[in-house]
This record gives C-alpha cells, sequence and structure tokens, in this order.
C-alpha cells in the first residue's frame, strides 16, 4: 500500500515505512472487536461462575488495552522507553491503590 | 537589561510586564523564590502565633476555632505554598544549567506552572480575608471537612486553592521530566548528571505520578461540599475512610518530593565544599529511585489507627521500616564524602553538614513510627509533630537555605554575607532543635497534637515555653535571612563565573547571573562532574559541542498569567455558587489554551553579535 | 558537642522523670501500654544506638578533616568502596529485623478480637463532638465521661463515632485507636491498678479537640458490681416536684439519668461522683456543685461548639439552676 | 488511499517528530498521560470502593442496558481505528485523507458523547441521579471525568483540523495531529476499563 511512494526521502525511511500499513491497524482493531464481544458474551450469557466472570473481563480489558496502545498508541516503535516507563509507573501506583479499594472493602 | 534592538518582529517587555510575560526559567525561579519566601513568612507568622497560644496552659491569645485555623493554614502554607515553591525555585534557577541547556522543555507551560500555583495559594490565603478559613486540618479529613461539620466556605478555599495550585505543579513536574530526559547536554548520560539534577528527575516522576490523586480526592470533597455528591458521606453509603486513604496515597509520596531535592542539595553542596566526589555516586541514585519506589507503598503508615486490621498494620509497618535502608545509605554517602576531604565552613556548607545528623534524627524518630504498635502511642500526639518537623524543617529547610546560600551567586550575581548567613545558621539552627526536640517528649507524655490549649500540672508547661522560645529564635534566623537579602541588594554584581572556587557542575561555566540564553555553546560533556574534570586537566573552559550561532529564544507572553486569574475567577465561581462566573473563568482559560495553539510562537532568536550583551538578571 | 547536648538532656529525662502515672505513655499502668513501652525502649535503644554513630563519625570528620587557611590540596577523589558500602546497607537491615519481629507479634497480639468473650466487660464507646458516651452492652447500662472499669478483666471496647472522626486514648493504658463514624473499631485494654486515668480524643473534631478529655476509673471487682447495680437501680429525681418537672422537660430531653430521658447528651446518673463535669472541669479543685452551676449558666463558655444551651436559652431562673446543681452534685453513686 | 496528494514534499517520513519542541511535546504528553493513569485510576478506586453503596437508588445490574454500551463501546473502539488512520495518512503525507480520517473521528466521538448524554438522561429517569447515593455520585465522576475527556478530545481535533487547514500540513501542525490522536486512543484506552469495571462487572454483580 505504502511501497509505492515515491518520495525523495532516504531509502531508511521507505525501510520503516513498509512496517505501517493499515493492515496492522485492521488485524488491531478485529482483534478488540473480539475481545470486546467475547467480554460482553460473557456476561449476556450469564451462566459462567461470578469470579471466572471477573477474570475473564479483566484479561480481555487488559489484552485489549496492551494490543491498542502497542499498535495505535506506537508504544512498540523505537524511542518509546520514557513513555512505557511512564505508563507502567502510573500503573503500578493504580495497582497498588484498586488492591487498596479492594481490600479494604471486602476485609 | 533593556531589551534589545533585533530583526525579528518579537515584543520584549521590560520592567513589570517583563516579569508577567517572562518564560525564562531563571526569571521564573525568581518569581517562585519571592512567592515562596512571601509564603513563607505567612506561614511562619501563623506558627508564631500557634506556639505564643501554647507558651503556657489555658492560654487564651487565640480562640480554639482560630487556633484551628492556624494550624490549618501554616501546614498547608508550608507545605504546597512555601517548601514547594522554593524547591521549584531552584529548581528552575539550576537545572537547565547543570544539563546544559539553554532552557526548559516547556518555557510556556513553565510560566503557567507558576502563575497557577500563585494564583491558587492567593486564593487560599484570601480566606483570611473572606473571614472564613480552612480548619480541618492541612489533611482535611471527611466528615470534619464535610458540608455538615464545615458548614462555611473555609474548606473551600482550601479545596480549591490546592486544586488550582496543584495545577501548576503537575505542569512542573512533566515539564522537569521532559527536559531532564530531552535537553541534557551531548555526553551527559544519566549516570553523569549532578546528584541535584537526579533528585529533581525523580521528585518529578513522584509529583507526576502522586498529583492526580490528590486531584481527584479534591475533585470528590468538592462535589460533596458544592454538588451534594456522596464520596465522603456516611448517611448516604459514603466512606470518609477512602479520603483518608486518597489523601495519604498522594500525601506520602508528597513528603519524598519535599525532602529528596533537599538530598540532591546537599550531596552537591556537600561535595563542593569538601572538594571531593560526591562518595559512591551510583548508590546514591540507587538510593534514590528506591526511596521513591517505596514511597508509593507506604501511605498507611498515616492510618495505623484507622482500624485497617492487622494485616495491613504489619504489612505497612514492614515497608516502612525498608525506607530505612536507602536513607541510611545517603547518610553514610555523605559522611563519607566528607571523609578525608579538605571541608570549607561556608554558610552552605554549614547548613549542609548541620542537615546530616538532624535528619538522621528525624529519620530514625521515622522508624520508630514504623513501628505500628507502638504508633498507637505516637500517631497524632506531639511526638510526629517533632518527627515531621525534624523531616522538613530540619530537613528540607536546611537544606533549602543551603541550596540558596550556595546558587544564590549564580541566581543574582552576588554572594550572601557570610557573616550574616552564619548567623542566619546558628540561631535558626539552634531555634530549630530547641523548638522541636522537646516536642518528642511532650507527645509521649500525654500531649495530643492539635490542641489549642492544655490543663496545667500535666507535665507539659516547661517543654512548651522552650518550645516557644526556640520558635521565636527560628523566627530571628529567618529576619538575619532577609536582611541579609536586603544588605547584599545594594552590593555591586561582581561574583564570578565560578565563585566558591570549587564548583563541579555546569552551572559554574558560565557567568554569575547566567545569560539569557545560558549557554552561548552547547558544552560537551566527557564525564560526571563535568567542570571539575575540566579543571582537574587544566582547561578553564568546556569544550563546546556546536560552532557559536544564532540562538532561538522562545518568546514571552502574558496568556499564562491571564490562564491562571481565569481558573481563579473560576474558582471563586464554584465557591460562591455563581455557576456563571464559574464558566467564564473557565472559558478564559480554555480560550487561551485555544490561542496558544491557533498563533504558533516562532520565538526569535539573538544572532552572535548580541549574545555578548545578552547578560542580564 | 553542641548538637548531642540536646538529646542527652532528653535521655537522662527519658530515664527519670516519665511523666504523670495516669497520663504518661512512658509510665506504663497496664499490659497493653507496657508492650508498647517495651516496642518504645527497643526502637529508642536501636536508633539511639545509630544516632551515636553517626555524630561520632560526624563530629570526627569535622574535626579531623577541616580545611586550613589557604591550603590549596585537592584530596583524593574516591568513588566509593563496595565492602562499606555493602556494611552500611546490611546492618540497618539486621536492625530492623530486630525491631520488625516483635512489631509484627504485637501487631497480632494487639489485634486479639475479645468481642465474643464471656469473661471480658464490653463497652461500646461513642464518641461525640465533645464527649464520651460508654455504654455497658453486657449489663445495659450507659454512662458518659467516666469510664468505670473492673481490674481483673480485659475490657473489650468498640469504638464509633457518632458526628466527626475522634480517637480514643487513654495513654497510661493503651494506644489509641480511632472511632470513625459508620464503621466500628475493636480494640481491648487491661486496667490492672485501681487508680483514675485520663483519657484524650487525639484525633481534630473541631474547636474543642483539645477540650475532649475523659477519666478511665479502675476500681475492684467488687466495687465495680456494686457500680453497675447502683446504676441499675431506679433513678433519684430532684425531690422538689416542681424542679423535678423543669428538670424533666429542660434537661431529660436529652439528657438522662436512669431509666428515665435521652440520649443524646451525657448520660447523668450518678454525675456527682465523677471526676470532672465536662471532662475538664475537676470536681476536686471547684468542688463538683460549683462547676455544675458554671456548666449549666454557659457550656460554651468552657467548651465551644458544645451542643448544650446556656440556661438563659433554656429558660432556666438562677434558682433553678441552683437547685438543679445541687441535686446532681448530690447524685452519687454508692460503689 | 492510493491518491497521493504531497503538500509539504520535503517533510520527513515522520513530520510530527521533525523537530526538539515537537519531540518535547510528544515525551511531555505522554508523561501527561502517565498523570492521567492515575488520575482515572484514583476514580477507579473510589468507585470501587463504593459501588455497593447504592442506597435507595437502583443498583448497576438494575440500571445498566448492555445493548446502549455495547454501542458506544463500537462507536468508540471504531473512532480509535479511525484516527490510527489519521496518523497513517499523516505518515504519507496524505493530507486530505488524514484531515477526512480525522473529521470520521470527531462525527463519531460526537456520536458517542450524544448516546452518554442519553444514557445519562434516562439513568436519572430512573432515580439515579447524581445526588442519589455513593454510587451514583462516583458512577457519574468516574463516567463523567471520562466523557468530558471525550468533549475535549473533540474540540481539541476540531482545532486542529482547523489549523491544519489554515497553516498546512508541516512540522508544525504535524505534532498536534500526532498527539491529538494519542489522547484520542487513551480515552478510548480508558473506557475499555470503564466498560469492563463499570458496566459489565455491575451487570455480573447483579
Amino acid at each position: 500500500m505504502s511501497s509505492n511512494h515515491n518520495h525523495a526521502a532516504s531509502r531508511e525511511v521507505s525501510k520503516r515505512h513498509k512496517v505501517e500499513g493499515p493492515q496492522k491497524h485492521i488485524v488491531g482493531f478485529i482483534l478488540s472487536l473480539a475481545l470486546t464481544i467475547i467480554a460482553f458474551a460473557a456476561v449476556a450469557a450469564g451462566e459462567i461462575n461470578e469470579t471466572f466472570t471477573y477474570i475473564i473481563l479483566v484479561a480481555m480489558a487488559v489484552v485489549q488495552v496492551i494490543i491498542q496502545m502497542a499498535f495505535w498508541m506506537h508504544m512498540k516503535d523505537r524511542g518509546h522507553l520514557f513513555p512505557i516507563i511512564g505508563i507502567i509507573a502510573g500503573v503500578f501506583v493504580v495497582i497498588t491503590m484498586v488492591i487498596m479499594a479492594l481490600y479494604w472493602v471486602w476485609w | 537589561m533593556a531589551a534589545h534592538a533585533h530583526g525579528h518582529k518579537v515584543k520584549r517587555y521590560s520592567g513589570l510586564m517583563d516579569w508577567l510575560t517572562t518564560v525564562d526559567h531563571k526569571k521564573i525561579g525568581i518569581l517562585y523564590l519571592i512567592a515562596g519566601l512571601f509564603f513563607f513568612l505567612i506561614g511562619g507568622l501563623e506558627a508564631i502565633i500557634i506556639r505564643i497560644q501554647l507558651i503556657k496552659p489555658m492560654n487564651d491569645v487565640v480562640s480554639g476555632s482560630t487556633f484551628n485555623e492556624l494550624i490549618t493554614m501554616h501546614g498547608t502554607t508550608m507545605i504546597f505554598l512555601a517548601a514547594m515553591p522554593l524547591l521549584f525555585a531552584l529548581m528552575n534557577a539550576i537545572i537547565p544549567l547543570q544539563i546544559g541547556a539553554r532552557d526548559v522543555a516547556f518555557p510556556f507551560l513553565n510560566s503557567l506552572g507558576f502563575w497557577t500555583f500563585f494564583l491558587g495559594g492567593l486564593l487560599l490565603n484570601l480566606s483570611w480575608f473572606a473571614g472564613t478559613v480552612p480548619d480541618a486540618g492541612w489533611t482535611s479529613y471527611v466528615p470534619l471537612a464535610g458540608p455538615i461539620y464545615s458548614s462555611g466556605h473555609g474548606v473551600d478555599f482550601y479545596v480549591i486553592g490546592l486544586q488550582i495550585a496543584g495545577i501548576g505543579t503537575l505542569l512542573g513536574g512533566i515539564n522537569f521530566m521532559a527536559t531532564i530526559i530531552n535537553m541534557r547536554a551531548p555526553g551527559l548520560t544519566f549516570m553523569r548528571l549532578p546528584m541535584f539534577t537526579w533528585t529533581i528527575f525523580i521528585t518529578s516522576a513522584l509529583i507526576v505520578f502522586a498529583f492526580p490523586a490528590l486531584t481527584v480526592g479534591l475533585v470528590a470533597i468538592m462535589f460533596d461540599r458544592l454538588f451534594n455528591a456522596n464520596f465522603f458521606d456516611v448517611a448516604n453509603g459514603g466512606n470518609g475512610v477512602l479520603w483518608e486513604h486518597i489523601f495519604w496515597v498522594f500525601g506520602h509520596p508528597e513528603v519524598y518530593i519535599l525532602i529528596l531535592p533537599a538530598f540532591g542539595v546537599i550531596s552537591e553542596v556537600i561535595s563542593t565544599f569538601a572538594r571531593k566526589r560526591l562518595f559512591g555516586y551510583s548508590s546514591m541514585v540507587f538510593a534514590t529511585v528506591l526511596i521513591a519506589f517505596l514511597g508509593f507503598m507506604v501511605w498507611a503508615h498515616h492510618m495505623f489507627t484507622t482500624g485497617l486490621g492487622p494485616v495491613a498494620n504489619g504489612l505497612f509497618s514492614i515497608a516502612t521500616m525498608l525506607i530505612a535502608v536507602p536513607t541510611g545509605i545517603k547518610i553514610f554517602n555523605w559522611l563519607f564524602t566528607l571523609w578525608g576531604g579538605s571541608i570549607r565552613f561556608t554558610t552552605a556548607s554549614m547548613f549542609a553538614i548541620g542537615f546530616v545528623p538532624t535528619f538522621v534524627m528525624g529519620g530514625v524518630t521515622g522508624v520508630m513510627l514504623a513501628s505500628a504498635p507502638a504508633d498507637y502511642q505516637y500517631h497524632d500526639t506531639y511526638f510526629v509533630v517533632a518527627h515531621f518537623h525534624y523531616v522538613i524543617v530540619g530537613g528540607l529547610v536546611l537544606g533549602i537555605f543551603a541550596g540558596l546560600h550556595y546558587w544564590w551567586p549564580k541566581m543574582f550575581g552576588r554572594m550572601l554575607n557570610e557573616t550574616l548567613g552564619k548567623l542566619t545558621f546558628w540561631t535558626f539552627f539552634i531555634g530549630f532543635h530547641l523548638t522541636f526536640f522537646v516536642q518528642h517528649f511532650l507527645g509521649l507524655l500525654g500531649m495530643p497534637r492539635r490542641v489549642y490549649t492544655y490543663l496545667g500540672g500535666q507535665g507539659f508547661d516547661n517543654m512548651n515555653l522552650i518550645s516557644t522560645v526556640g520558635a521565636i529564635l527560628m523566627g530571628i534566623g529567618t529576619i538575619v535571612f532577609l536582611l541579609n537579602i536586603f544588605i547584599t541588594w545594594a552590593k555591586p554584581r561582581n561574583a564570578s563565573n565560578d565563585p566558591w572556587e570549587d564548583g563541579r557542575s555546569l552551572e559554574w561555566t558560565i557567568s554569575s547571573p547566567a545569560p539569557e540564553y545560558n549557554f552561548k555553546q552547547t558544552p560537551l560533556v566527557r564525564g560526571y562532574d563535568a567542570w571539575w574534570k575540566e579543571k582537574m586537566e587544566g582547561n578553564t573552559a568546556m569544550t563546546p559541542a556546536e560552532p557559536v550561532g544564532s540562538i532561538h529564544m522562545p518568546s514571552p507572553s502574558i496568556l499564562p498569567l491571564i490562564m491562571s486569574i481565569g481558573l481563579f475567577v473560576a474558582g471563586f465561581g464554584f465557591m460562591y455558587d455563581k455557576l456563571i462566573v464559574a464558566g467564564l473563568g473557565l472559558a478564559i482559560t480554555l480560550g487561551c489554551m485555544a490561542i496558544r495553539s491557533l498563533f504558533d510562537d516562532h520565538g526569535f532568536h539573538i544572532e552572535p553579535e548580541d549574545q555578548d550583551e545578552g547578560v542580564q538578571a | 558537642m553542641k548538637r548531642l547536648l540536646p538529646l542527652l538532656t532528653g535521655l537522662v529525662l527519658l530515664l527519670t522523670a516519665c511523666g504523670r502515672e495516669d497520663l504518661s505513655a512512658l509510665n506504663p499502668q497496664g499490659p497493653v501500654a507496657e508492650k508498647q513501652f517495651e516496642l518504645m525502649k527497643l526502637s529508642i535503644g536501636i536508633m539511639a544506638l545509630v544516632i551515636v554513630v553517626v555524630f561520632i563519625i560526624c563530629i570526627y570528620v569535622l574535626i579531623r578533616f577541616r580545611r586550613r587557611k589557604g591550603d590549596k590540596t585537592i584530596p583524593k577523589q574516591v568513588e566509593g568502596n563496595h565492602t562499606l558500602e555493602i556494611i552500611w546497607t546490611t546492618i540497618p537491615l539486621v536492625l530492623l529485623l530486630v525491631l520488625a519481629v516483635p512489631t509484627i507479634n504485637n501487631v497480632f497480639g494487639l489485634a486479639k478480637d475479645y468481642s465474643k468473650d464471656k469473661n471480658a466487660v464490653h463497652v461500646k464507646v461513642t464518641a461525640h463532638q465533645y464527649w464520651w458516651e460508654f455504654e455497658y452492652t453486657d449489663y445495659g447500662i450507659t454512662t458518659a465521661q467516666d469510664l468505670i472499669v473492673p481490674t481483673d478483666k480485659k475490657i473489650a471496647f468498640e469504638l464509633v463515632a457518632a458526628d466527626v472522626k475522634h480517637s480514643f486514648w487513654i495513654p497510661a493504658i493503651g494506644g489509641k485507636m480511632d472511632t470513625n463514624p459508620g464503621s466500628t473499631n475493636r480494640m481491648f485494654l487491661e486496667f490492672p491498678k485501681e487508680g483514675v486515668f485520663r483519657g484524650k480524643c487525639a484525633e481534630l473534631c473541631g474547636p474543642s479537640h483539645a477540650l475532649m478529655d475523659f477519666k478511665a476509673k479502675a476500681v475492684s471487682p467488687e466495687s465495680f458490681d456494686r457500680w453497675v447495680a447502683a446504676m441499675k437501680a431506679p433513678a433519684q429525681m430532684p425531690a422538689d416536684p416542681e424542679l423535678a418537672e423543669k428538670f424533666t422537660s429542660q434537661c431529660l430531653s436529652c439528657h438522662a439519668v436512669g431509666e428515665n430521658g435521652g440520649n443524646s447528651a451525657p448520660n447523668l446518673t450518678g454525675v456527682g461522683g465523677r471526676e470532672t463535669v465536662g471532662g475538664i472541669l475537676y470536681n476536686d479543685e471547684a468542688g463538683v456543685e460549683q462547676n455544675i452551676h458554671d456548666w449549666v449558666i454557659d457550656p460554651q463558655k468552657y467548651k465551644k461548639g458544645a451542643m448544650m444551651p446556656t440556661a438563659e436559652d433554656n429558660s432556666l431562673t438562677p434558682e433553678e439552676v441552683s437547685g438543679i446543681a445541687k441535686y446532681l452534685a448530690e447524685y452519687k453513686l454508692d460503689y | 488511499m492510493s491518491a497521493h496528494d504531497h503538500v509539504e514534499g520535503q517533510l520527513p517520513h515522520e513530520p510530527e517528530k521533525a523537530t526538539l519542541e515537537a519531540r518535547n511535546k510528544i515525551l511531555g504528553f505522554w508523561l501527561f498521560l502517565g498523570a492521567e493513569v492515575v488520575l482515572f485510576g484514583t476514580l477507579f478506586a473510589a468507585f470501587l470502593a463504593l459501588r455497593h453503596n447504592i442506597g435507595d437508588g437502583p443498583s448497576a445490574s438494575e440500571l445498566f442496558q448492555l445493548p446502549m454500551v455495547f454501542a458506544a463501546t463500537m462507536i468508540l473502539l471504531t473512532s480509535s481505528l479511525t484516527s490510527v488512520f489519521a496518523v497513517q495518512a499523516m505518515h504519507q503525507h496524505n493530507k486530505k485523507s488524514m484531515l477526512t480520517w480525522l473529521i470520521i473521528t470527531i462525527i463519531l466521538g460526537l456520536g458517542f458523547l450524544g448516546l452518554e448524554i442519553y444514557e445519562f438522561t434516562e439513568y436519572v429517569h430512573e432515580g439515579h441521579g447524581f445526588t442519589t447515593s455513593a454510587f451514583s455520585s462516583s458512577f457519574y465522576t468516574l463516567v463523567g471525568f471520562h466523557g468530558a475527556h471525550v468533549a475535549f478530545g473533540v474540540l481539541w481535533i476540531a482545532l486542529v483540523i482547523g489549523q491544519v487547514f489554515k497553516k498546512g500540513f508541516n512540522v508544525v501542525t504535524a505534532p498536534k495531529v500526532y498527539i491529538s490522536a494519542i489522547y484520542w486512543h487513551f480515552i478510548d484506552v480508558v473506557w475499555v476499563f470503564i466498560f469492563t469495571v463499570v458496566y459489565l462487572m455491575g451487570k455480573v454483580a447483579g
């Protein structure tokens, strides 16, 4: 799709350029869609054990978010060390807080 | 210095307008310094009144309600409006110079950060004039701070003032993280960063990840107070303990936000005046990162008596104690930096050396407090008051004094008077220990904190008197410091590039004060202690990493001030339930954001021929 | 040396004057406070050791390595020393371990739940702005301000707050526990020695937080039983029927004596025998009748923010105030 | 996509990272997102702590309708895809295609907002007002904060579109497109957790 790019830019650019095509994003979209549908279906079915449903839901959400961040937000690209550190640090703080909220309610 | 002519169509201001529109990190640093000192004096005055009220049993200088207002405003002002801005002053004045940068990553945001902080702080302190002052403690525990038990506007001032000031702090944190990551001079790798830059980097990260929690907490309490939400209203399913958690999830990292920069200052000052490389640099970096990391997992040690149960109390006890290890590493590294050195006693180094044992005393009481069962006795007594003043005043404020005396010539081109400086040190230092040492025992003998008075004959009387005397001595020390500023202000600006002669990092390679563009040519860094390394090899200047050329500068802008005023107005609108005013204020702010986005700032250039006259304050 | 002096004076202070027996956490009068005091002594010991080491190194360094005038020599630029760094990482870890073990033991030891224990006395503490309500759930009696406990049993507390957060603290007997609105905290204390101990509120709760004191009075088991019986006995009302009527209409709408009255203000059964009026006016100083009289005239004068109206607002004449003060002062329980 | 109209022939492949200023902005924005993670995390924590305290109001499972949530999810997910297409078009220097995708993104964003407003009014009719209970307060605060982010994003992207029209597509406007797209994805990422934790788990909890 993008290989017919006749720009005078350096070869290096066109090399990296190849990686980016709509296919990748559409794959990401279909994956996200599938994960979302699984999550909704798991709830709509309503037959499954409650704890197990929670696990499915959280797993689907986490996988979907990782896919979106890696592909759509370009986090898998080079030069994203500090963004990754930043997001992980934020997630770390959030996990401690969420554990706090749950622990303190259920204990 | 007056704006000079050049071929670019950029408006440059002078006088007051220059200060209101500046995006120069050095000037913003000075603005932070002035604002920080201003609020420091207000907070100090509140402290003196508190101590005078407690000078003897059943004193009645102020009433219980006024006393609660004083302690609330003293705590809030000192932490958010004095300590943090003074740190931001040092950060702004020094970090870009230490990393060989011409400015911070976001000069506009830097200015915005200052003005939101300042107007937020102003809003908070206007409560004294509005006659309804926040009085639920700086922690604002609900339900006392909720709409039922604080029905006036007092706590609203706290909530909205901190919310606005918090925006500024968050922007500052992001700015300095980005600056340190992206703007380092060539060759200045992370493991060559001066210790002060490292601590500011970590502090900024703590700001970025801790302040949003406060933002949400304040939003929740604001919704409860202004829009009848039920976050903390027990009758409707809310829970007050949630506020405690949210507050301390922010509040504990906040303590490290305050103390880490002081660690950085002390490292720089001790190393300079011992004429010796910082001992165990890499373990210092590691310890800093570890303290920051652990800092997020210990918040519940402020809540041992809340009733979280033995499992939580046990875990948080252990986690808290662990922090003593990296802190201990730092203490011994400082001592061994001094060991074998050639120690010169200047005001800055005396503050730094005084810091070490004082901070150790504050640190060990911290470990004592970490032991939950013993904390059932210490909690919310004067023991805790003594502990955190040892850490914050004995740690942070001594660090700030050390930093100010040390970098004063770099900020203003003048040396502070050493005799007055040493007088400041001794009065402040002795006053400090007098004030707070006895408070440990007051707490153990059964005196709770935040009491506006106490009955006689309980064994509290003498120690409270000693404490008050000490507080007055600290006040005198502060006044001497101000005198020093005024007296030296009249002196000529004659500080050399490296006025202490033993400077080690890049800020000492350029003139004092630094020119507008900091570095005529970006320096090439060849190792840790870049400037010291060059000096030892007999060089008189850094190797430049680029030829002399035209220097790009950001344009000044009044928008940050207007945006902050917008938030200020919106704050009052929300507080007094005039949603139109609130909407107008927010519209001003958002409108300025749009203007900033629409009209790109192309900045201007300082051409090589203009660069030598570009020196300015 | 200058810095060492306050420390030494402090240590001396610690060893000699430990404060009032009925108030100080350094002078424990019960096993809970004793355990906490043990832990304090251990941690103070460890920390004093750390401080001494740091001070010695610090002073030595400052004397030994001060720069002579005009000294231009450059000291050796040491990068670090792994052995030293390992030493000052390990030793603190060991010291912390020494402190951590008893800490964990006591965290769980002091959290033992006696709320189901038949041998314990169960007291439900409700903190109000600015007074303490003590309900003895085993006996169905309620008192205020003076907590009466037997010396032979564990006291299992249930702690709640009626309005804002407070904290229940009797330093000489044991550490504090917060009273949260909307949820119950539990703790236990033991009072092996007879005596009166001072209790305090340790969480900012409003303008009169400083005045929210109470007393814990430990009495012999027999005496405690007599007290319970006296509390359960029918209430004494003022002898003068007019005064009794006034007292019922104006005071018992909030207060209670025995089985009569409301529960939104401190229970007054046997108030004449209490240690203080309002928690802060000591009866052994001005006398209980005078204290009650002063208090009823204008409670706000002594405790700002107290809910009780002045005598005037309560439409009590000076004679009625004196009558009520006399009646209440003489209302003592025999135990 | 095949019709490439190269507006600025001299642009590098990743025009959003051409200048130091732009790289600073992107990094700074990521750090801001790190802070936003904590912001939303705290809101989630508050919601999780209070979600069972429904007082007199309806419970989560009585209230939520999965079809509506599913529709909102699909809209936002698709808008995230269209915004990534916009960035891709930008990397190909295809200004027209980039603008088209951005406009579609905005329209989808508005659709999401409309649905959310409709949803909230429905809830209020069913007795689930902001002040009903701790559950309702924390629900509206969390979901409302997200909605406010969507609204801000719509305004922002509109402003960026206007600038690209006016100033052209260059190294100044490119980072704006890129950053607003990152922001938009982030909103979608937050929504993934909202529909999982708030709606689906609320439905399961009964």
